[in-house]
């Protein structure tokens, strides 16, 4: 049985995924990144690999993405962040012609082909302005945590508009909209629709068409994957639970699995 | 008389008659529109108006209609269209909304806007160029471009000599007489050339009123806000220039204008503050935005903008109508070369005005949209600042996107603003 | 005996000062801002009294500053901190004509007049860079204490040229430098570098006129101060109290409206 | 004329390539302040096009100004937010003495550049002036008016070098820039024919130092390298060819190119395309004047500052992706170029009608990382490699 392990260094967090040929994934493991990028990705396959009970030299070729991919000495081979979650989300939702990641500094949105490969794509490459680091500012300046906002912008109604020209100057106007006693649920509302609003224009940029998968941290706030579904007025796929910020990751692994067979049969 | 009037009937009666005239102008639009007719597209710094009201052209200022959908709190409606189709949050916003508005089949809060018959700019703002490009692409219509060119030194006015001024002329003219004979191939109709002179000496009453009323502002209390008021008379010289209506309209104002001087009516009761302000005006909260200043004590006497967005027309140019073709041409290089200058060489033009007028301080007002007024502001600030003790303010927003407005920064400036000149005045008060 | 206070409700931090008829500091105190302004502007002005040993009723004027000056609702007026920095400056620095203050979110360059007025002020607008904020970033992504950023930063040998702007992108270049092998120091003093360039420019729009004061929470960064005066030219004044000087100079505009008119000459004061 | 190049002459290809890659990477303007040493006039002409020939004619030297990798420490101030780097770095380079002028001359390419002609004169010493290049050359009077302009700055030109200007000088020097161009068409060809004879950044850099340097001996280098570098043995690799478009004015820092060099071949660009602006040789006989204007207004490349009903860009593109025989497209702007940012509306449109690959990506001439770029072209790649 080949064992190949997916490797994807984002900017903030490193995933690290262990599957067999059946595609199954045997391990997952999440760690922030920091800036030891090359000791990062080891620990974290490591983690895996003894988590599925496997001794630490198992694995049969190691895909590595994400920003830190050329850092990774263990590798086979490296392959982008778009790439791999083109692989990863067909793996999960067959039907997917459009991928959007949100992350924590980029947003990113790739049309495939219906083979599953990327057509084309499209950054934001402006400013942090309207990426995860948007939402995570806002609700860390009010003193939240990513986690306990999903319940605290359930009970909001309304929302107020949040100019997303820079993620820092946000701050300010949450402070103006506090100081003219604003609740935070409503706020951080605001902050969640213009993260939306820009989500749904990069989608627009490349064309984008249903299916829709949406990947990335962030998308842990039902409400995200909710409005941009609402935005689109279409269903939207969501993977289950945590995996939506090992897509890439397992899309990595994946490909590794490919190029093994590949090179067995050459 | 004046004297005959009472105040109650002439005071306001401009805004008044102006936002009247508007929505004539608008509704008129919208019936072509819905009739299926078209319309000439043309811009404000050189319209031509006066040619085409020869050909009884319905005339359409896509940069008016763009800042009304940010008057009218729509503008990120329009915008967000125009950047998911492709372009981005950096492009001007005035084509970005005119853009929606092509591709909605004219949809505009103030009704229908027709579709493009021509479209005529003059290259004194290069957008316009990219602007009319898109044009062609949609609606593949004839496209007119006339050259005009500016002041050629980079470090003064030109004072050009003739042979110069002469090959400019020449160039004018003939791009003029290529407009017309576009004209006729567009309308089918043939060009009268008494039309045009009639059209040429409603322009000139226009232009001499319009030069006129910005003069009476000299006057203490200035007779009328700059910034909002003068918007609206702003838009009558553009949208009613080579009109009867026109005329008109501007010689009830002058009217208006020194009945207010000669009975000592302000636009304000108690003016602490006269400042002159540079740039395109912060259309998302446009009257939020002149309130920020009223609320201290300061009002708009002056405004670059009523100068170049009126193509020029500030300097009151009058055309000989014995020789039109010429003179218009003569008329247009003049005018839109000092609208040109109005935004490249504003600090000499600032100076003027400072002398002129008494002006306490001078707001600059940069914008993401437009690069044409925005670029040189913080160097003419510096210069002018380096030869002048004014008092200036520095902000930067748009005219159209609101995600670049942000009310809590510019309230923080415009106070520490007027802390200042109230320090400053104190001092001078103990001196 | 007269005191008068000042709160500065900064974005980030909220700081309050009492002084006595003298404008000396009698007691200081900053906290975090946080969710609730009106909160955070009372208890830092409850701490600062606390730590005087005065009452409320003491206090014969307060005027509140900063983002957040229009919450301290107990407070007898607002005056934005750029005035505020401005006269504080020149009450520390008598023959200080320029200041430079660099905080969390915004840089500003004030051109100040011998009484302390302003005469031209210049801010950062389009977004957060070049500010204090692009520290922390850096911070953040090297796990090096911000107090500690400058001294590290300052044993540069070939510095790296950092281009982002962004103050979040920062950390991901950051990051790559390292990835290329950079050293931690070159990578500090090249980002400590691009703040200096952009807040120069401020200080060039508002024309540096000796003396220049430098205050605010980054002026205690060692890199950060040579950075900026090779950039200058100048030496800058550096005030222990640079972290309170929007709310002392509130404070100071506050015993200036008891006192009424005549207002307290920082010159003739330090000569004494 | 002066010679500002050291002999190379007996130096190998790679010797030369590299003697170039040096100067245009040096911020100091050596070739210009070598001129200057020797007594010469020098007349910086902004982007895009200058009739470098009426300078020349007047034994100026033509530089072209084009920014730099370089902080905007004294220039920032003079400028908002919002506007491209290239405004900045040319005028910071202009004001920190590293670069200096007799004559500065800009033209209205764009609402930004428009401006720096006034910004220039109020902050330099020397004149600035404006070139205005018709944007309506399709008007029958274009030409004559253009010919009457260019007499303008014949005699401007005159006045600053206080050398007089004859259609004797100025045919000479048409006839230096035709063979100049000529060269330079040849160098494309190879890059379009043999792009693994000569790598991105060579061949932009065998461009590039015309701006700097006497255009005679702009001539003989390439004279000497051309033959050398088709008789390179490089090995053809298996690589995308790509078409660079978004370069007319501020231009990708060297590592950009390098970047991409290692990736994949660039057969073809609008990377200063301004050195390369009129298609064919310039006529001898007749009015000289009015030879360069004609030749300007009807024999002439695209960009997106040039209007012209004559020249749809997207179709100009598309010729050029054809005639390069590219894979892809890499549809590039400068950070804030309002045009650039304009005309990638357009062009993307055009190459998806025709089903052309493509990737947008916006750049900075001082930009120090490149991991948008580099993820765009890897996952181009990568999608070719699992297909």
């Amino acid at each position: 049985m080949s064992i190949t392990a997916g490797i994807d260094i984002g900017s903030t967090y490193t995933k690290a995924i262990v599957i067999d040929d059946e595609l199954k994934i045997l391990a997952k493991e999440v760690r922030a990144t920091g800036f030891r990028l090359k000791e990062v990705g080891y620990a974290a396959l490591q983690a895996c690999l003894e988590e599925a009970g496997l001794e630490s030299d198992r694995t049969d070729y190691v895909v590595a993405t994400g920003i830190g991919r050329h850092q990774v000495e263990f590798k086979d081979i490296h392959v982008t962040d778009l790439t791999a979650s083109a692989r990863g989300a067909t793996q999960l939702f067959p039907a997917t012609l459009s991928i959007l990641d949100v992350g924590g500094q980029t947003m990113k949105c790739s049309r495939l082909t219906d083979a599953g490969k990327v057509h084309s794509f499209r950054l934001n490459d402006k400013c942090a302005a309207g990426t995860g680091a948007f939402l995570e500012k806002t609700a860390r300046y009010m003193g939240f945590s990513m986690e306990e906002i999903g319940s605290m912008i359930e009970s909001s109604k309304e929302s107020v508009p949040i100019s997303g020209v820079c993620a820092v100057f946000a701050e300010s106007e949450v402070i103006n909209h506090l100081s003219l006693g604003t609740p935070p649920s409503t706020i951080m509302h605001g902050a969640i629709d213009s993260l939306v609003g820009r989500s749904t224009q990069l989608m627009k940029r490349v064309k984008a068409e249903p299916e829709y998968t949406l990947i990335g941290g962030i998308l842990k706030l039902d409400m995200m994957a909710r409005t941009i579904g609402q935005q689109l007025n279409t269903k939207v796929n969501v993977p289950p639970k945590d995996m939506v910020q090992f897509v890439s990751a397992y899309g990595a692994a994946i490909l590794g699995q490919w190029r093994l067979e590949r090179l067995a049969s050459a | 008389m004046t004297t005959k009037i009472s105040a109650e009937e002439i005071v306001g009666r401009g805004s008044r008659e102006g936002a009247a005239l508007f929505q004539d102008w608008f509704a008129s639009l919208t019936n072509t529109a819905e009739e299926g007719g078209r319309g000439a597209y043309v811009f404000v710094m050189g319209s031509f108006n006066e040619i085409l009201n020869a050909f009884d052209l319905p005339i359409v200022f896509p940069e008016i209609n763009s800042l009304q959908t940010a008057v009218r709190k729509v503008a990120h409606e329009y915008l967000s269209e125009a950047e998911d189709y492709g372009y981005s949050p950096d492009i001007c916003g005035y084509v970005k909304a005119d853009v929606s508005v092509q591709f909605s089949r004219g949809k505009h809060p103030m009704g229908r806007i027709p579709k493009p018959a021509i479209a005529i700019l003059t290259n004194a703002c290069n957008t316009y160029i990219k602007w009319a490009e898109i044009w062609e692409r949609i609606h593949q219509i004839p496209v007119v471009t006339i050259d005009v060119p500016g002041t050629r030194d980079g470090a003064e006015l030109d004072k050009q000599d003739a042979l110069d001024f002469a090959n400019d002329r020449q160039y004018v003219v003939a791009q003029i007489k290529e407009l017309i004979a576009t004209c006729e191939e567009v309308t089918g109709t043939e060009f009268d050339i008494d039309k045009l002179r009639e059209n040429m000496e409603a322009a000139n009453t226009l232009s001499t009123s319009w030069k006129r009323i910005i003069d009476l502002n000299k006057n203490r209390p200035s007779v009328f806000n700059a910034l909002t008021d003068g918007t609206v008379f702003l838009g009558v010289a553009n949208g009613f220039r080579g009109t009867k209506e026109g005329a008109d309209y501007f010689t009830r104002l002058v009217e208006e204008m020194e009945f207010k001087v000669a009975h000592g009516i302000g636009a304000v009761e108690d003016e602490q503050y006269r400042l002159a302000f540079v740039g395109v005006p912060c259309y998302p909260i446009f009257r939020r935005f002149n309130e920020m200043f009223l609320q201290r004590g300061g009002t708009f006497i002056n405004s670059t903008y009523l100068w170049f967005a009126s193509g020029g027309t500030n300097r009151g140019f009058e055309y000989e109508l014995t020789d039109p073709i010429n003179s218009l041409a003569e008329g247009v290089l003049l005018s839109v070369r000092s609208a040109m200058d109005s935004m490249f060489h504003q600090d000499r033009m600032l100076e003027e005005i400072a002398d002129d007028y008494g002006v306490d301080g001078i707001v600059y007002h940069a914008i993401k949209s437009c690069r044409t007024v925005s670029t040189g502001l913080a160097d003419a600030r510096h210069s002018l600042s380096a030869r002048r003790d004014i008092p200036s303010l520095f902000i930067e927003s748009d005219m159209m996107d609101r995600r670049v407005v942000s009310e809590a920064q510019m309230k923080n400036r415009v106070d520490a603003f007027f802390e200042g000149l109230a320090s400053r005045r104190q001092r001078a008060d103990n001196a | 005996m007269v005191y008068a206070g000042g709160v500065d409700v900064g974005s980030t931090q909220t700081k309050a000062v009492i002084v006595d008829d003298q404008g000396t500091i009698v007691s200081r105190a900053l906290i975090d801002t946080g969710a609730d302004v009106l909160g955070a502007a009372e208890s830092a002005f409850a701490q600062a009294l606390e730590q005087g040993g005065l009452d409320k009723d003491d206090i014969a004027y307060v005027i509140g500053t900063g983002y957040g000056r229009y919450r301290v609702t107990f407070g007898d007026d607002q005056i934005t901190e750029i005035s505020c920095h401005g006269r504080g400056a020149v009450h520390m620095f008598p023959k200080t004509r320029t200041v430079i203050d660099m905080g969390g979110q915004d840089t500003k360059a004030i051109r100040v007049s011998p009484s302390g007025d302003i005469d031209d002020f210049s801010m950062n607008d389009k977004c957060a860079a070049g500010t204090g904020r692009f520290l922390g970033a850096a911070s953040s992504a090297l796990e090096i204490p911000l107090d500690n950023l400058g001294t590290v930063a300052l044993s540069f040998t070939r510095p790296v040229r950092i281009s982002t702007t962004c103050t979040v992108f920062a950390e991901s270049e950051v990051l790559s430098w390292l990835g290329k092998g950079k050293k931690v120091e070159d990578i500090l003093w090249g980002v400590h570098q691009s703040i200096a360039v952009r807040s120069f420019a401020l200080l060039r729009r508002v024309g540096v006129e000796q003396e220049v004061t430098f205050t605010g929470g980054v002026a205690r960064n060692a890199a950060m101060i040579k950075a900026l005066e090779e950039k200058a030219g100048v030496q800058f004044n550096i005030s222990e109290e640079s972290h309170f000087m929007g709310a002392l100079g509130a404070s100071l505009f506050a015993l200036e409206r008891v006192a009424g008119e005549q207002k307290t000459q920082p010159s003739a004061e330090t000569d004494r | 004329m002066t010679a500002v190049l050291d002999d190379w002459r007996l130096e190998s290809l790679d010797e030369s390539l590299y003697a170039c890659r040096e100067l245009i990477e040096d911020t100091t303007f050596p070739t210009v302040s070598k001129w200057r040493e020797q007594g010469g006039k020098v007349a910086g002409h902004f982007q895009v096009y200058f009739p470098e020939e009426i300078a020349h004619a007047a034994g100026m030297l033509p530089v072209k100004i084009r920014g730099g990798p370089l902080d905007p420490v004294l220039a920032d101030s003079h400028f908002g937010s919002y506007l491209c780097s290239i405004l900045k770095t040319s005028l910071e380079f202009a004001m920190n003495g590293n670069l200096k002028l007799d004559l500065f001359v800009s033209h209205p390419i764009c609402d930004a550049a428009r401006n720096l002609a006034a910004i220039w004169g109020r902050n330099l010493d020397y004149p600035s002036q404006i070139l205005y290049l018709p944007q309506n050359p399709n008007s029958s009077h274009s030409a004559t008016y253009l010919s009457g302009e260019y007499g303008r700055l014949k005699r401007v030109v005159a006045r600053v070098s206080g050398a007089e200007v004859t259609d004797e000088n100025l045919r000479n020097s048409i006839n230096v820039f035709n063979e100049n161009r000529k060269l330079l068409r040849e160098l494309y060809d190879i890059k379009r024919e043999t792009p693994w004879l000569i790598d991105a950044v060579d061949a932009y850099c065998l461009v590039s130092i015309g701006g700097l340097i006497p255009r005679e001996e702009h001539n003989d280098l390439l004279k000497r390298l051309l033959p050398q570098i088709r008789q390179r043995r490089q090995k053809q690799q298996d690589r995308i060819r790509v078409v660079f478009e978004g370069g007319f004015c501020e231009q990708p820092p060297l590592d950009l190119l390098r970047m991409l060099a290692r990736t994949c071949y660039l057969v073809d660009d609008d990377l200063l395309v301004g050195l390369r602006w009129l298609t064919e040789d310039i006529p001898l006989e007749g009015d000289p004047l009015f030879n360069l204007a004609e030749s300007y207004i009807d024999r002439s490349s695209y960009s997106p500052v040039q209007h012209d009903l004559r020249k749809p860009k997207e179709a100009m593109l598309l010729k050029r992706v054809e005639k390069a025989k590219a894979d892809a497209v890499i549809v590039a702007a400068a950070k804030m170029c309002e045009p650039g940012l304009e005309e990638q509306v357009t062009y993307t449109h055009a190459l998806d009608e025709h089903g052309i690959p493509y990737f947008v990506s916006e750049f900075e001439e001082n930009m120090t990382s490149f991991d948008h770029l580099e993820l765009l072209v890897e996952t181009f790649l990568e999608n070719l490699l699992f297909a």
